[in-house]
């Protein structure tokens, strides 16, 4: 599905919102994660509001598209697009991390419409994400199965399991995204345990590659398309990102990872998301 | 008192046993500065290694620098440190008796907002299950400095947990930490309250409203879990009944070993205060704390059921 | 390089050694992972006799190098090569599985000189030997760490957080070898989870890679005279090998994985191979 | 008990066969580990899944297929499912109470001679730590067939322990009904309650028959369901039995003995107590004999454990 310019300004605007969320949402709560729900909105957004077969009435549709948010902790940027999707009204936001509400610092399937898995301990989401594909492939539906790793992420063995698992299996129903994004709570990756050179790992690990730029909306939903094509083995879509993106002063700087904004560090933010 | 999280105080107690101590070696993965360990790492960055995040890879290397003669700290999140390097902890470690200090933080629900899946409230079930390990944990600052060094001075595996929440500070400078020897912070005849880490705190503010009912209660401090104080148990089931206090699962902790204690050595009424054997949400430390049960009052009325 | 006709005959006839202590060890206990001891046999001999500085009069000597035997069933050509350097006495092999809380059990322990890692349990080995490595760096030492796994074994992804590792590390004194025989418990590997292309996983990993035939002594010396392959990098050696190798009914057969002569089996092979007896007392 | 022997390994892969049978939805995931699944791979290749050795992404691709209206079974040596992938377990499985069946083998002592890494004595401490998991732990072959049909008929995680492919004793017969959360009693006395689980039930009987020729009459109960324990049962026996001695292959830490002091202790019930399985050690290398000896838990060791603890109260 061609992407037109409309469908890029639309998308795009929806973004933005997606960011303000994430700002309001983590400044309210006082802890979260912005840094890298910022790096990975634009990647989330092509594909609830471009790509995947979803309905937000009935988010346990048995033949939806599924996501999983490997790297749990990037939430606020899940949770805003879900309800900007409609699974739950945009109120709900507010409401996060706070006890009894339905949106739990890591997504938790049980508690929050439309999220399909619950993670937050890193490493395990390509493995759940298997399985669904797997399931997928065994119940004859056409459904897609999407994953979304950190970088950093790589460094658990558990998704090298799953990368052999997921080869073997020839799951060409499952795409996963790499958002590259160059930092992790400790660093630069390349400084703490580089993951590099993540392309040639996945081929080497049998994956169809693919390099993007991840806040461009026609290389992620042409990366997308062209996955959907590739027959007899999983894709991966490196998407190179920049970490606390849309927010000058966060951008890059690998502090933003864990740490909310202040009121007023809010205030700021929001000017440059207008 | 001012509020201190014992992440903090290991922090400052391995910087300065890094000096001393010159065969410490400290490994994390990737989350040095939540554990605190990025302070040793700061001063000697040749004796710190970051093992990306790759918590089996963790425990394995400790285990690899402990069979050279370092004693290795290894630190992250007790969730991580207990579940997913479980295996790796009980094979590589407690198994050769190898001397890994393993220093989780983030134990407990105090973690707050991070929710379930990083709530470790089964670590000292898991760790308390392993042969050969020393499990303890500290209620303050001050014991959790001493903790560290008792922890590089003994050999063999310890299990040490921490929390990420800052806890009222319990102790004076004066205080002596030894492992295995539990401490009784008050006297009483009525009802033993035995409780560990950050609910010590809430024991003796219970004692305090007990005493107001003009029930006596005696307050326990169990900092080590594994090898547990049997005489202190003994001594203290002489009040007639028994609350443990503990932020963890009721089943496989404390609770479960002053019970195992009394049930063979001396049965007498008790009660569990802990996690309830559900996974808890997310939520501020002290809401969290009043919703599934762990305040003050929780263990002033477990008490007080006791007597009725 | 320089490698010796005399030396390879010399470890050629070791690699026997094992092979038959393997059989009559494993016979003897009615027990054991037969299969996979044998595919070892010329790569422990390789390293024992060619390659490794060790004093087993001194197994913990601090300079020594490490071995360490990831793949922790094939412990019965560990034991064989053991004795034969002489870090225990050979006597000690009929213990194997069949004395109470022997110091040969199903899979090796260090209480018994010369092992060097618990290992039993698969995908330990590289993390321990990494552990090693980079004490050998902290103490400005020469030792080297080798670590022998399993190729299956390299679907655990422990393997893979150790491999990343210590390329990060650049730790050139850490070797893996692997045993591809191509077999697992269940089935071929490449039908129970893919390991192809198998160098490239490592290379793309950050390590140098060599692939050699695992039987053959002179690639296998040669290799590990080369080693680091590249330079500040850590190294694997690849060694295609037969599982069940010298065993013609076994060779290539899933299993025996996990499968011993029974005694008539072991007469009847007794000239044809030229095995010892057993021994019953 | 009859003549007849038969592994537990051997029942399970029967039931699961035929539960396969008759529903489509249950599939199994193995980590390198199939041949525990029996006949059920070659019947129903398509539903046959294995991840190689991975068993951290077994579990997860389990939750997977649960989370897709499946009903996973997942196998292993109980190490390898219930330590090294016991974090899986946690996040995958029990905080989302999913409908995946573990079946943890090889545990207790009938691992043998593999030595430490694969004795299994930690198993249940590990996993009852974790909320929403049933555990049960057969005492026989027969009771792993009732107990594997009884599983997945149960909607919800559930942790089994088997033992090896060895045949060992039958003591139940098929047609005996498997329920979860019910403890059974096989043998009344007056003096004193063992309660036994998995394989030491087996020698908790013939101790029991021991201690009879010598006067003391044990009630002996079947706890094969180890998590929930039966309240209501101990509860019972103990308004008449004052003395209880837990048996079991697993470490006295966690595992069943400190499932029923934990319950006592609270009840506050004054009964005399003791915990008999492997204190607080590693296992090592030795037969299943050898080891039952060893950590004294054969049926001689039992008797006369049991009949000192009586002498010692009294």
């Amino acid at each position: 599905m061609a992407i037109t310019k409309e469908k890029v300004e639309e998308l795009s605007e929806i973004a933005r919102r997606i960011r303000r969320h994430i700002i309001e949402m983590t400044a309210e709560a006082g802890s979260g994660h912005p840094g890298g729900s910022l790096s990975c909105t634009d990647i989330l957004v092509t594909l609830y509001f471009h790509v995947m077969k979803v309905d937000p009435k009935n988010p346990n549709w048995p033949e939806r598209d599924r996501f999983v948010l490997s790297k749990g902790h990037a939430a606020p940027a899940l949770y805003a697009v879900l309800a900007e999707k409609g699974y739950f009204p945009t109120e709900e936001l507010k409401t996060l991390r706070k006890i009894d509400s339905m949106l739990q610092g890591h997504p938790d399937m049980k508690n929050t419409p439309g999220v399909d898995m619950t993670t937050g301990s890193l490493g395990q989401g390509l493995s759940s994400a298997n399985g669904m594909a797997i399931a997928g492939k065994l119940d004859g539906k056409d459904y897609r199965v999407y994953v979304l790793l950190g970088d950093g992420e790589l460094e658990e063995g558990q998704v090298w399991e799953a990368a052999m698992a997921a080869a073997h299996y020839k799951l060409d129903n499952l795409t996963a995204f790499v958002d590259h994004n160059g930092l992790q709570i400790d660093g630069p990756i390349t400084q703490v345990m580089s993951p590099e050179i993540i392309q040639e790992k996945f081929r080497a690990f049998g994956w169809h590659v693919i390099d993007v730029d991840g806040h461009d909306f026609e290389e992620i939903a042409g990366a997308i398309e062209e996955a959907k094509n590739i027959k007899g083995r999983p894709t991966v879509i490196v998407a190179k990102t920049v970490k606390g993106k849309g927010v000058p002063y966060m951008e890059n700087q690998v502090d933003w990872h864990g740490k909310a904004p202040s009121r007023e560090q809010a205030e700021e933010a929001l000017k440059s998301l207008i | 008192m001012p509020k201190i999280a014992t992440r903090e105080a290991y922090g400052e107690a391995l910087a300065e046993l890094g000096e001393e101590i010159k065969d410490i070696v400290v490994l994390d993965a990737d989350l040095s500065k939540s554990t605190k360990t990025s302070v040793f790492a700061k001063k000697f960055p040749e004796r710190f290694f970051n093992m990306g995040i790759a918590e089996q890879n963790l425990m394995g290397t400790a285990a690899g620098l402990a069979t050279c003669g370092k004693i290795p700290f290894a630190s992250t999140f007790a969730i991580f440190a207990t579940g997913r390097a479980f295996e790796q902890v009980r094979n590589s470690i407690c198994y050769p008796n190898l001397n890994v200090k393993i220093t989780a933080t983030h134990a407990g629900i105090t973690v707050g907002e991070d929710g379930a899946t990083h709530q470790s409230i089964e670590d000292i079930a898991l760790m308390r299950a392993l042969p050969n390990m020393t499990v303890i944990s500290p209620a303050d600052a001050v014991e959790t400095k001493q903790a560290v060094r008792a922890a590089a001075m003994l050999k063999g595996p310890v299990y040490l947990r921490l929390g990420r929440h800052p806890v009222e500070t319990i102790y004076g400078e004066n205080y002596k930490f030894e492992v295995g020897k539990a401490v009784i912070l008050k006297e009483g005849k009525d009802v033993a309250l035995i409780a560990t880490g950050v609910m010590i705190a809430e024991a003796l503010k219970a004692a305090e409203q007990l005493s107001k009912d003009g029930i006596d209660a005696m307050v326990i401090n169990i900092h080590t879990i594994k090898p547990i104080d049997e005489e202190v148990i003994l001594k203290a089931a002489e009040c007639g009944s028994i609350v443990t206090a503990e932020e963890h699962t009721i089943i496989g902790g404390l609770g479960s070993a002053v019970a195992e204690v009394l049930m063979e050595k001396k049965p007498v009424p008790m009660k569990r205060v802990g996690i309830r054997d559900v996974f808890a949400r997310s939520g501020k430390p002290e809401e969290l704390m009043r919703v599934y049960g762990l305040t003050a009052e929780d263990i002033e009325e477990a008490a007080k059921s006791l007597r009725r | 390089m320089d490698v010796s006709e005399e030396k390879i005959e010399v470890i050629k006839q070791t690699a026997e050694r094992i092979r038959k202590d393997c059989l009559w060890m494993s016979t003897r206990a009615g027990t054991g992972h037969l299969g996979p001891a044998l595919s070892l046999a010329e790569i422990l001999a390789t390293l024992y006799i060619g390659i490794l500085k060790l004093d087993p009069q001194n197994p913990r000597w601090s300079d020594r190098d490490r071995l360490i035997l990831s793949k922790g069933h094939g412990c019965l050509a560990l034991y064989s090569i053991l004795s034969q350097v002489g870090f225990f006495e050979r006597r000690h092999l009929k213990d194997f599985c069949s004395r109470f809380d022997t110091v040969l059990p199903g899979h090796p322990e260090m209480k018994l000189p010369g092992v060097e890692a618990n290992t039993g349990s698969l995908g330990h080995g590289i993390a321990i030997g990494m552990g090693m490595a980079l004490a050998a760096h902290l103490d400005k030492k020469e030792y080297k760490v080798f670590v022998v796994t399993g190729d299956g074994e390299l679907q655990e992804g422990s393997n893979w957080e150790a491999a990343m590792a210590a390329a990060h590390y650049k730790l050139y004194n850490l070797v893996v070898v692997v045993d591809r025989n191509r077999l697992q418990l269940g089935d071929f590997t490449e039908n129970i989870s893919r390991l192809e292309p198998l160098a490239e996983k490592w290379s793309s990993f950050g390590w140098g890679v060599k692939v050699v035939d695992g039987h053959d002594v002179r690639e296998l010396l040669l290799a590990f005279e080369e080693i680091p392959f590249v330079k500040n990098q850590p190294s694997v050696v690849i060694a295609n090998t037969i599982k069940g190798k010298g065993l013609k009914i076994a060779e290539n057969k899933v299993e025996w994985h996990y499968k011993v002569l029974t005694r008539k089996q072991y007469e009847d092979l007794k000239n044809e191979l030229a095995l010892e007896e057993l021994c019953d007392e | 008990m009859s003549e007849l022997k038969k592994s537990t390994r051997t029942s399970f892969a029967e039931a699961l066969l035929e539960v396969g049978e008759k529903n489509s939805n249950v599939v199994v995931v193995a980590a390198d580990s199939a041949s525990r699944y029996g006949d059920f791979v070659k019947r129903f290749p398509e539903r046959s899944f294995n991840v190689g050795i991975a068993e951290q992404t077994m579990v997860g691709v389990a939750a997977g297929l649960a989370l897709s209206g499946k009903i996973p079974a997942v196998t292993s040596y109980a190490n390898f499912l219930a330590f090294r992938a016991i974090e899986q377990v946690r996040v995958d499985v029990a905080t989302a109470n999913l409908n995946v069946k573990m079946i943890g083998t090889d545990t207790g002592f009938s691992s043998a001679w593999l030595g430490f890494t694969h004795l299994a004595l930690e198993d249940v401490a590990a996993v009852r730590a974790l909320p929403n998991i049933v555990i049960i732990d057969p005492a026989d072959a027969m009771e792993a067939y009732s107990a594997t049909k009884a599983m997945f008929d149960y909607i919800g995680p559930v942790y089994m322990r088997l033992r090896g492919r060895k045949d060992e004793p039958v003591i139940f017969t098929k047609e005996d009904k498997f329920e979860i959360g019910k403890g059974r009693v096989l043998v009344e006395g007056k003096d004193v309650l063992i309660v036994a689980c998995g394989g030491a039930l087996y020698d908790s009987l013939k101790a029991a028959e021991i201690l009879r020729l010598k006067g003391i009459y044990a009630t002996v109960v079947n706890m094969a369901t180890v998590r929930p324990v039966d309240k209501k049962l101990l509860t019972e026996l103990t308004s008449y039995l004052d003395k209880v001695v837990t048996v079991e292959h697993h470490n006295i830490t966690g595992g069943l003995g400190s499932a029923v002091a934990e319950f006592l202790a609270e009840k506050g019930s004054g009964v005399k107590f003791l915990r008999m399985g492997v204190k607080d050690r590693f296992g090592t290398a030795g037969s299943e004999e050898m080891l039952k000896r060893h950590f004294g838990l054969d049926s001689g060791a039992i008797a006369e454990t049991v009949e000192n603890f009586i002498k010692e109260i009294s």
